[in-house]
């Protein structure tokens, strides 16, 4: 069982001029459920992401996992964070091995899992290489093969495709659906690609702009697989597109362009 | 930073030994014109007979092995002791902001004038020599220490905490890896500091070591086997902070150069 | 111990400018004996004596008085007549003036209680204060007329002063070479008890100096000789002032009157107030630095004198 | 790192004042009921008395003048020399190849035994204390502000080259800013040791100066005046090192807290 | 003038295991073009970039600018980094400003200029504050306003609109079109995003994996203002995906998917 209750959520950031990030958010994310997260950049969905880990604690409003209060990081979430965020000391394979190391696995045994991951980004062979050897997409590509490794029951996801060509990125959507039907998670995905969260959610959430709230909720009911040029599908994609638009003209105007 | 290859080092190395023998050269031309009274400053040749003299009798092996042996005691204890406090004080809440003032004035009291209180604590023996060090290391290391940690990547951090990472693994998987070029650069001062407060505690008061015979050596005005004590710790010296270079490059920092 | 302290600062300080009678004082640096045995002449400097010679002294502490002589920093200085006579023999532009108001080393040998003689030293640690200075030389001789050689004693430099008292206190040495009033103190305090008294065996080892640089020997003479008699006359009102100066001592130092009353007494005998220089003491005094491996060659004294000054009585 | 709030100050203090108190007061315990002798460690309120004397008259203005000049002096040239060393050595390609073992054998020298040469070169006037307080801080400001510099991310340099910075631009907005943490670090403690050479120096030779009379004291057995001067170097070392602490935080770690 | 000539240009990265990242490139960039660059991740299209901002110089070949060898950054190109490469002390305002200032513009005449730039990318309200206060694609956007801040005569952008949602990458989009035309800039464009960069450049360069060649480039001739939906330019499109699939199957296989 991994869902989230989020209850009556804000977050505000501190400082001279704070800021507010997130705004009286409600939803719950159901145990098992694929859940993409569309906004505008800055509209706190990176914050909505870090809530959920634990990494940050909400201002306002609470946030459950299967009932109870989230206060710090639990090992069954897996986090893909928006930099990669890699060890700049450690080796591809020691950064992606990192949580097996960190629970306590045995090297050998850590290693089949490892290369197995690495494989599967397509990151074979640079196993022994440093991040600052790699390149935007690769540490990228690392970062996820480092959240998948654990196989935590919840996978928080932030843009993990951003910078991955177009291919790869279609390979990765297949492999993620896989180990998600497979292994039964519960996916939080962040993207700006609208057909990538069509292909993949269960429901996808359209946040609005800062501060950010919940301006739509749509259910993708379809079967998997799913075919990308399936007729409904892009029904949904040029709802949600439209929403985008709608968003934009009915909120305050935020950038004067 | 770090961009340059290593091709050139035979000719660095001519470069270097070249420096240093015009340096000794001057030295020599210098008391041999008697422009600088042999009284201070010895001629470079002298010295290095005044070594060999050391070495032939073969005495100094144990006063090297004495001042070494106070060193590596107290520098362990000032960089093991350095670094716990220095986490110490960053990791633990509040830990800083109340320490921070004591930290700052230990750190500020006048160390010169407290050795002499120090030999009355614990006597002169080999205590109160591995207390100098330690008071000579301690805190370059902890504030160093500190520094380092502090600039720890948020988001590395993060990283740990999503894995649950205790706090231990923390420290020794993040925060010491990404703090150890600051640390390193305190160890590689303190070896030196280190070094010269051993000497300083047993010029005050000992039976043996480098700086008794370097306080017998002087008080006898024999200047050129003073500097040839000198010279041996400053060899001593260098070796230790090659050391330190040595670990830390291929140790901590391989990945840079990698 | 008591820790009665009736004001005043410990170290006073010197009337600098013009003297009272309002004339040109004339500048001399002059570093002196620290502690205790320079007080004698910050008391006559209170009482005004050098600049009664017209002098204005700048009183300089320095730990390493020849340095201070060749960078030409001071002109003149107390210093231990072995260190003069070695600095000057190396080369150092400097020249011994005077004799000190005392010429022989006011070192005690005090042993913990339960040593009784110097014999019973044997397999012993004996704090030698510093290496290679007079203090060390005083415990060979001692040791040595008492048929101990070095090997038979564990010598540490355990420094002196307080320092030194300290490691007989806590142990660390069982018998110690020491300065007063430390002597005293030891045996007030029942720490620890004299066995033997420096001067008893070495009559003629000469201790105490004053040395002036080379320059101001030859640009202003005068000047060392006005100061050598303010000296002097500083000298020789405290010796025989001995009330007055035992208040002035007392304003400055914290101790037991009775332990200073011992200290004084003790050495009183040693405060000769004779500027001369006696040759012949000075070459017993190279000669027993040879003997000991302190010094390897003995210089001829005749040319680092410049015995012009001296004050007649 | 740094997210604790500041509103738990006045509690923080109150223990500090709590903290200092209870250690005076088993000082003075431990004198008064003799268990140390007062020829080693005087009691607190005796030298608070003489702290007060020490005001009292005034003349203790002029020694602190003294020491502070030759202090701020020597680490102001330290500071500054050590900054420009430091970044040259780095910058200059080959430099630190060339220099390393040199700067390692000059930091290893035991300054201790060198402090007296000095005397003979530089006399025994402000000249003597500020090379010694320059000594003291000198090497511990260039290595730290080696390491700082060697910190400095790659890209942050490709972004001041795509803008043709000039050398002294790319210092001055990208090299310094980003080493500051490393190099205020050095300066904090060479602040702490650099009045310690300066007082060092005074102790050596001199006619006036905090060290000066510490010395007189000191060999006059008043122990509790000595003890008064060193809480009062103390003092001023940590606001020295609190002026640090504030020039760091309000110009260069802006940012961090903002 | 601001044409690129590479000629021959080969790229291998040193270490124990050296990485060939560019092999034999043969490249005009033209005066006043917009080209597109894709290629699958990891396969040097950042080196490419780096090597005409003379951030790197190359293993084999020549980079001539306008008939004149690249030894070194010139200031007449401005460089938006993958990773935005923001500086943590600085302001969002000063980042931005960072050109002139190095320049040497006077403060007053910068900061019309920097407003001007972070109000078209959508951070007006922020130039007070620092990096670290913001979101990933708003970090991002600072970064393309710092190069655009100086109008350099040739813009040389890698994934500048990666982490930046939908709206606004259309909006993006249509201002570096009107700044490329009005200032007649050259432009260097590296992309995942078929689509974009299809409605953005003259040529689109297709790189085949690690080592990064040349594998194919298409025209778009198609005038300004263009239509998205347009069926030549998706048309277009098409055929770079099909080429994509192509480079995948034919090259060795780099992934073992
Ligand atoms: N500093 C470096 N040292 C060693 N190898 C490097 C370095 N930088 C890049 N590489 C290698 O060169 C190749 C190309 O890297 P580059 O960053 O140019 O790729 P890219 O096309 O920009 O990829 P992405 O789309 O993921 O950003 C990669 O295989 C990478 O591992
Ligand atoms: N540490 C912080 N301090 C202050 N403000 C912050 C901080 N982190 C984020 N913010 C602010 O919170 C808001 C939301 O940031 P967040 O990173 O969650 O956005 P996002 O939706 O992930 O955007 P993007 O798509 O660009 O990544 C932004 O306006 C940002 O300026
Ligand atoms: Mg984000
Ligand atoms: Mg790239």
């Amino acid at each position: 069982m991994s869902g989230f209750t989020i209850e009556n959520v804000s977050k505000v950031y501190g400082g001279d001029l704070p800021t507010i990030s997130l705004q009286h958010i409600n939803l719950q994310v159901r145990d098992g459920e694929f859940l993409c997260v569309l906004g505008p950049s800055g509209c706190g969905k990176s914050t909505l992401l870090e809530l959920l880990a634990g990494l940050q604690l909400p201002t306002e409003g609470d946030i459950l996992l299967d009932g109870e209060k989230v206060q710090g990081p639990t090992r069954s979430s897996g986090v893909v964070f928006q930099d990669a965020s890699l060890y700049p000391w450690r080796t591809i394979s020691q950064n992606v091995g990192l949580g097996l190391e960190l629970a306590g696995m045995k090297k050998a045994e850590r290693q089949t899992l490892v290369d197995k991951y690495l494989n599967m980004v397509g990151l074979e062979g640079f196993s022994s290489k440093y991040p600052h050897h790699l390149s935007g997409g690769m540490r990228q590509r690392a970062g996820i093969a480092r959240a998948l490794v654990s196989s935590p029951s919840i996978l928080l996801m932030d843009e993990p495709f951003g910078a991955v060509d177009h291919l790869t990125r279609l390979q990765l959507q297949q492999d993620l659906l896989r180990i998600w039907q497979e292994e039964k998670k519960t996916v939080v995905f962040v993207t700006h690609d609208v057909s990538e969260a069509v292909f993949l959610a269960d429901r996808v959430v359209l946040l609005s702009p800062r501060p950010g709230r919940i301006h739509h909720i749509f259910d993708v009911p379809h079967e998997r697989p799913r075919k990308r040029e399936d007729a409904s599908l892009l029904k949904i994609q040029n709802d949600i597109y439209s929403a985008i638009y709608d968003v934009k003209t009915e909120a305050d105007l935020e950038f004067t362009i | 930073m770090g961009t340059r290859n290593a091709k050139k080092i035979p000719s660095i190395w001519a470069g270097q030994v070249a420096l240093l023998l015009v340096i000794l050269g001057i030295c020599e031309v210098l008391v041999r014109t008697e422009t600088v009274s042999s009284l201070y400053l010895p001629a470079p040749s002298q010295v290095f007979r005044e070594l060999f003299k050391l070495f032939g009798d073969g005495e100094i092996w144990k006063h090297l092995y004495v001042t070494l042996a106070e060193f590596v005691a107290g520098y362990g204890i000032a960089a093991l002791g350095g670094l716990a406090v220095g986490m110490a004080l960053v990791l633990v809440p509040w830990a800083e902001r109340f320490f921070r003032p004591y930290l700052s004035a230990l750190m500020a009291i006048p160390k010169v004038t407290i050795v002499p209180l120090l030999a009355l604590w614990l006597g002169i023996g080999i205590t109160h020599k591995i207390s100098i060090v330690f008071l000579f290391c301690f805190f370059t290391i902890t504030v160093n220490t500190m520094t380092g940690i502090k600039q720890t990547a948020d988001n590395h951090l993060k990283v740990a905490k999503v894995f649950e990472a205790t706090r231990y693994q923390t420290i020794m998987k993040v925060i010491l890896p990404s703090a150890a070029p600051t640390i390193f650069a305190a160890l590689r001062i303190s070896a030196a500091t280190g070094l010269v407060g051993a000497l300083f505690g047993e010029m005050l008061a000992s039976k043996d070591g480098l700086g008794n015979i370097l306080v017998k050596a002087t008080s006898l005005y024999n200047t050129a086997q003073a500097f040839a004590i000198v010279a041996l710790v400053t060899v001593v010296s260098v070796l230790i902070i090659s050391l330190i270079d040595w670990l830390e490059r291929s140790v901590f920092l391989k990945w840079k150069s990698a | 111990a008591s820790s009665q302290n009736n004001g005043k600062e410990a170290a006073p300080s010197f009337g600098d400018g013009e003297s009272a009678a309002g004339a040109k004082l004339e500048k001399i640096r002059y570093a002196p004996l620290s502690g205790v045995s320079g007080l004698a002449v910050s008391f006559g400097a209170e009482k005004g004596f050098f600049e009664e010679e017209g002098l204005d002294v700048e009183f300089i502490t320095t730990k390493d008085p020849i340095a201070g002589l060749t960078s030409k920093d001071i002109d003149v200085v107390d210093v231990a007549t072995t260190t003069a006579i070695v600095a000057a023999g190396k080369g150092a532009p400097v020249k011994i003036v005077s004799s000190m108001f005392r010429t022989k080393g006011p070192f005690y040998l005090i042993a913990s209680p339960e040593i009784q003689k110097v014999e019973e030293l044997k397999g012993k640690k004996v704090g030698i204060a510093v290496f290679g200075s007079g203090l060390e030389v005083y415990t060979q001789v001692i040791l040595k007329e008492h048929g101990l050689s070095p090997g038979d004693v564990t010598f540490i430099a355990n420094s002196t002063h307080q320092a030194a008292y300290a490691s007989l206190e806590t142990g660390q040495v069982d018998a110690t070479i020491i300065h007063e009033p430390f002597a005293s103190l030891a045996e007030k305090e029942g720490k620890g008890h004299i066995i033997a008294t420096g001067w008893d065996y070495l009559p003629t080892f000469h201790t105490g100096v004053l040395a002036a640089r080379a320059g101001i020997l030859e640009e202003k003479p005068e000047l060392v000789e006005k100061l050598l008699r303010a000296y002097f006359k500083s000298q020789e009102y405290a010796k025989s002032h001995p009330d007055e100066f035992k208040t002035y001592y007392l304003n400055n130092i914290e101790i037991d009157p009775e332990v200073l009353d011992l200290a004084l007494k003790r050495e009183e005998v040693l405060w000769e107030n004779n500027p001369d220089v006696d040759i012949n003491a000075l070459n017993d005094t190279q000669q027993i630095q040879k003997e000991l491996g302190f010094q390897d060659e003995i210089y001829k004294v005749e040319d680092i004198l410049d015995l012009r000054f001296i004050p007649e009585k």
